[in-house]
């Protein structure tokens, strides 16, 4: 018996930015990213931090937001969504 | 006519910006807090700051914090503007206007606003000193607690 | 270079006429208080005001009150204007600037100057109505307890 | 014998202003007035009350200041003095 298994995987595009000292680190502003399906913020950050140890130390710090709205770590994120990581904040 | 004001803007802040824009008739007060930049930060020399703002999200978390300023007090108008860029000594980096009927109302939620703007709005400052040392400056992570 | 200023004057005031010479390099923070000609008063329409001033004790209440908030709050200059005779609805009666290098002590202070201005400097306003009335009014003479 | 009395009695000269309400009830702003050596401002109440009756009725509203300082109503006055009467003020 011939058994054929398909294996499809969403896949979701979304912008990130990065500013202050996060861009610094990250050495860009913005950046186009692909994520699977259903990923989290926690997913995004895992992901960032397998490219560069360093935003691992940085990450705890940082606020997230997507489109433009803080969001919990635990937030699903969605096709051509705008996540931006935030540093601790300091205008004024 | 009044109009409320939020915006980041690159070029100069004047101190008078935002008085014609938030005044109505039936105002009796307008308080206006400018944040301006210092000739040091505890004592070390700053030689200018350069401000990076996250602009849409900066200028929509500014009224937010207008909407909430009116929720709170009896208010006509909010105006906050932010500049971004390289700022000099002596250069306007924040002004927040807010005209009222009676004056408590304006000068509470002037105060409240610039302490909300600089918890919540995303907005960055970075220190270059006369020593030739800079460094982005940090706020408080635990003051968006409560966003 | 930054100083204070305490004056009772007849001609126009400026939303921006304290500004630069309150602030000084060392100053983060200038706020500003404009009390201004209201339309009307509880719903009865205001046509214009009047007001009157003992010049000479009034401009020496005000120093008072500039050396008060100096002893109580970390700030480095402080103006004060108001303006006597008629004035129309949106203009300036009184102007308040005072800067310090951090935002909490200008906010504060500021707030402080208007209310004792309302409680210890000699001035009085004429209001005259679009009906045609007209008053001195009279603030709380309580307010004076405490000199 | 002959018995001499001689009634010594010093003056003193002030100028007394008036504001306001104050000053529309006087009918001037201000007026140089001659007063007993020792009188208080109690006393040039009196006087000006007994002038002008409505005055009693305003009296005790009225803050008074002499050389532009607010004093009490026992306060002495002296040669030269500038006495004000200051209704609540309604400044700013």
């Amino acid at each position: 018996m011939l058994v054929v298994s398909i294996y499809v995987e969403w896949k979701l595009n979304i912008k990130v930015l990065f500013f202050a000292s996060c861009r610094d680190l990250v050495g860009t502003g913005e950046r186009e990213m692909t994520l699977t399906d259903g990923a989290t913020v926690t997913d995004l950050i895992s992901e960032l931090a397998s490219e560069q140890a360093r935003f691992t130390d940085m990450a705890p710090s940082l606020m997230v937001s997507v489109n433009r709205a803080y969001v919990e770590r635990d937030a699903e994120l969605q096709e051509g969504d705008e996540v931006a990581f935030i540093p601790p904040v300091s205008g004024g | 006519m009044a109009a409320d004001v939020y915006k980041i803007q690159d070029n100069e802040i004047k101190p008078d910006a935002l008085y014609n824009a938030v005044l109505a008739d039936s105002n009796g007060a307008v308080t206006t807090f400018a944040g301006v930049v210092r000739d040091n930060t505890k004592g070390r020399g700053t030689s200018y700051l350069v401000y990076d703002a996250y602009r849409e999200m900066a200028e929509k978390k500014m009224r937010e914090i207008g909407d909430e300023v009116k929720d709170k007090w009896e208010v006509d108008c909010v105006g906050i503007l932010h500049r971004v860029g390289r700022l000099k000594i002596g250069e306007i980096s924040v002004l927040i206007a807010i005209s009222s009927p009676h004056r408590k109302a304006s000068l509470e939620a002037c105060h409240y606003a610039i302490d909300r703007l600089k918890q919540t709005v995303p907005i960055w400052k970075k220190e270059v000193w006369t020593d030739g040392g800079e460094a982005w400056i940090e706020g408080d992570p635990s003051a968006l607690v409560s966003r």
